[in-house]
């Protein structure tokens, strides 16, 4: 795109080839080559961008845990860490909405609804506004120590919340059985080829994970480095100035 | 067909939105790449 | 670039701050490069010099606040690079803020700071008269104090809690002409029985006067100034 | 962190119980929570009843008002609880004198849980006056136990994200984001608890202790990440 590689390598250069090669691919597969679903008919195309993606999300949440215990820890404490996991939750929250989004308006073909108040669902409803709130926090700003610290320990309060929401909605749906509409039209009998796309969906959006990370990693990277040498800056020509005020 | 709708509207705000989201980041990056000199960086 | 302790204490009691070779780092810049300085007992030392010259980071690390990253450093006894939370519990540091409860009158404050540590009722009393804040201010809300009156509070707290080292950075700051000389009373009141004070301040010629002696702190280093 | 490994349980449970006399002190000369938060919430409960304008609906729906309504002062008190210890830089000072961070946290969250009892109490009053909801004498056994434990856990969650908030910059807007989507638990088993205990829309007593578990696993569980996390939260 540019001359100065801001953060782009020769591998994320091809990873990013694979990635939209990949996205083309799903794209007439799933849109225009796969069949329509007995049970869900045509509407079962948004599947293929809707559960990779919210897959994909949930992987991103639990690569943000285990970076954020691996910055607390202190053997393995380094603020690159504190950046992956930043990344992460990042893509997160961007993959979630769109599941949120993709997932209603399937919802709607198939059950004539675009929401319903099933565990799973509002659970990832919970979880996406838990992690809007973690980026806030991260946005704080103060050192970038105190950041990490304070978004690591976040996250893993995210970790204990979750299950207790899931479990609690669960909780109140089997006991006041709403409709359980969320239960219709799951089941999908996928041929060979359907799979396949799914599968493929999947890979795209794992590629498009990694890309998106090791991006966003670097480019937070650059970001805390601008500050530091921004603040480095500042205080050699203090120190400077000191030198001449005292000789 | 109503479906078709629904299903083109998926993939692109899918991929829509992640390419703008990818575009804004490559942006900021570039931003501050132009302060930081190549050497400092670790991928590179 | 060593520093010696005056004369006027017995060299044979350890001193309250021993400092040689210390270096602070605040992210990966050195705001303490190599700071050797000894305080003893009963001393007040102002620290002077330019803003981001290392006083604040200076206090904070004998306050326990700040990690010391290479050379070796005692606070009263404590060894920083070991214990330094050891140290916290007392060492009083006051900063911009007071640290204190507005809605609440100057002898729950200062019998709260005091509660921190176990002190008695007739310690937190002493503390608060000692201020000079008996009488009538005792039971008025901290809100409706003068900024001076504050910052005694807040000192009457730093008594109370049994601070044996004072480190107040930029005390005179927001005071009125009247708040000044009362601070300056009360610091050497306080140094008489017994507490050290380390004063950061930009105003030399008043905490010139007050001081027993003066410490420049340049680039991260401190240097003696003759003759204070 | 490390402050706390050197000091003995007896001086964390002293702390505590100094920090919340202090907490509670403050309340009584500021009157914060009589003056502007318990009107609040009645406020917010008559509004309700303004907006779902049928006693019918009002009847069914009275135990989520009242939760509700306990949710929305609870943010207003941990900003309060807050803004007291970082108005002059209490927080600060209480860390730099190696104030057990332990202890901090046990006592914000014994006082903020004394103030929720007192703010559930009047609701579920108001709940009784305004919308009409009964009380039979084994439900206010459950209702009881119910509104301790709730307030155990919004008292916990609330204190931990306040003090994680405390002394950032839009702290009043940022703790509704984080609290809201932690506290969802409380919020469904302590109203279907009070439900059962009511007695609306016919469900029996019998089938509210089940909530309470929830509610009390959410309690213990707060209680003790909050009392471990809140030290490397506010240490820097």
């Amino acid at each position: 795109m540019s001359k100065d590689q801001a953060t782009s390598t020769p591998f994320t250069k091809g990873l990013g080839f694979f990635v939209l090669l990949g996205m083309l691919l799903l794209i007439i597969l799933g849109i225009f080559v796969s069949p329509a679903d007995v049970n869900q008919g045509e509407s079962v195309r948004i599947m293929y961008a809707h559960v990779p993606g919210a897959w994909l999300a949930y992987l991103a949440f639990i690569v943000t845990a285990v970076s954020s215990a691996a910055y607390l820890w202190k053997r393995t404490r380094s603020l690159t860490w504190d950046r992956i996991a930043g990344a992460s939750a990042e893509v997160g929250v961007l993959f979630m909405g769109i599941s949120l989004v993709t997932g209603s308006l399937w919802g709607r073909l198939t059950w004539g609804t675009y929401w319903t108040w099933d565990a799973r669902l509002t659970t990832t409803a919970f979880l996406f506004v838990t992690y809007i709130g973690y980026l806030a926090v991260r946005g704080l700003g103060g050192t970038h120590q105190q950041r990490a610290r304070r978004s690591a320990v976040l996250a893993l309060l995210a970790v204990l919340e979750i299950p207790l929401v899931h479990f609690s909605v669960e909780f109140w749906n089997t006991l006041h059985q709403k409709a359980s509409v969320a239960g219709r039209g799951t089941n999908v009998e996928m041929n060979g080829l359907m799979l396949f796309t799914l599968f493929l969906g999947v890979v795209v959006f794992t590629l498009m994970y990694v890309w998106l990370v090791l991006h966003r990693q670097r480019s937070l990277m650059l970001e805390d480095m601008l500050d530091d040498s921004g603040l480095d800056n500042a205080l050699n020509e203090r120190r400077a100035e000191a030198t001449r005020v005292g000789n | 067909m109503d479906d078709l709708g629904f299903i083109v509207a998926s993939y692109v705000i899918t991929f829509g939105s992640v390419a703008l989201y990818a575009r804004g980041m490559m942006r900021r990056a570039r931003k501050a790449a132009r302060d930081i000199p190549r050497e400092k960086r670790p991928w590179l | 670039m060593s520093t010696v302790a005056h004369g006027h204490n017995p060299a044979s009691i350890e001193p309250v701050v021993d400092l040689c070779d210390a270096v602070a780092v605040l992210g990966s810049f050195p705001a303490l490069a190599g700071v050797t300085m000894t305080v003893q007992r009963g001393e007040i030392v102002l620290l002077s010099g330019p803003n981001g010259a290392g006083k604040t980071t200076l206090l904070r690390l004998c306050a326990g606040l700040v990690a010391l990253e290479r050379g070796q450093g005692r606070v009263l006894g404590v060894d920083l690079t070991s214990d330094r939370e050891l140290v916290r519990h007392r060492v009083g540091m006051i900063g911009h803020s007071n640290g204190l409860y507005g809605d609440l009158t100057v002898t729950e404050n200062v019998r709260f700071w005091g509660r921190t540590v176990g002190a008695s009722e007739s310690e937190i009393d002493l503390a608060v008269s000692r201020m000079g804040l008996d009488g009538r201010l005792a039971h008025l809300p901290v809100s409706r104090l003068s900024a001076g009156q504050r910052r005694r509070t807040a000192l009457a707290g730093l008594v109370a809690r049994r601070a044996e080292l004072w480190l107040l950075d930029e005390p005179h700051a927001g005071l009125d002409a009247a708040g000044r000389d009362e601070l300056d009373d009360v610091l050497k009141m306080a140094a008489t029985a017994g507490a050290t004070v380390i004063v950061a301040s930009h105003e030399l010629e008043r905490a010139g006067k007050l001081a027993t002696r003066q410490v420049e702190v340049i680039a991260g280093q401190v240097r003696e100034i003759a003759g204070s | 962190m490390t402050s706390q490994q050197r000091l003995t349980g007896t001086t964390v449970i002293g702390t505590a119980r100094l920090i919340a006399a202090k907490d509670l002190r403050v309340e009584l000369r500021s009157r914060v929570l009589l003056n502007q938060v318990l009107p609040f919430a009645l406020i917010v409960m008559v509004m309700f009843a303004f907006a779902l304008d049928s006693d019918a609906v009002l009847e069914r729906v009275a135990p989520g008002l009242v939760w509700l309504a306990a949710l929305f002062s609870t943010l207003i008190m941990v900003s309060r609880s807050f803004a007291v210890e970082t108005a002059d830089g209490a927080l600060d000072q209480l860390r730099s004198a190696g104030v057990p961070a332990m202890g901090i946290f046990i006592g914000k969250m014994m006082a903020l849980m004394a103030q929720l009892v007192v703010l559930v109490t009047l609701l579920i009053i108001a709940a009784i006056v305004l919308y009409r909801a009964e009380l039979s004498w084994s439900g206010s056994v459950l209702l009881v136990t119910t509104g301790l434990t709730a307030t155990c856990g919004l008292a916990a969650v609330g204190t931990l994200y306040g003090g994680l908030a405390a002394g950032a910059k839009g702290r009043e807007t940022l703790l509704p984001l984080l609290l809201l989507p932690v506290v969802a638990p409380v919020l469904i088993g302590a109203t279907r608890a009070t439900e059962s205990a009511f007695g609306t829309r016919g469900v029996s007593t019998s089938q509210g202790w089940p909530w309470l578990g929830l509610l009390a696993v959410f309690a213990v569980l707060f209680s003790v990440s909050g009392a471990v996390a809140l030290g490397p939260l506010l240490d820097d």
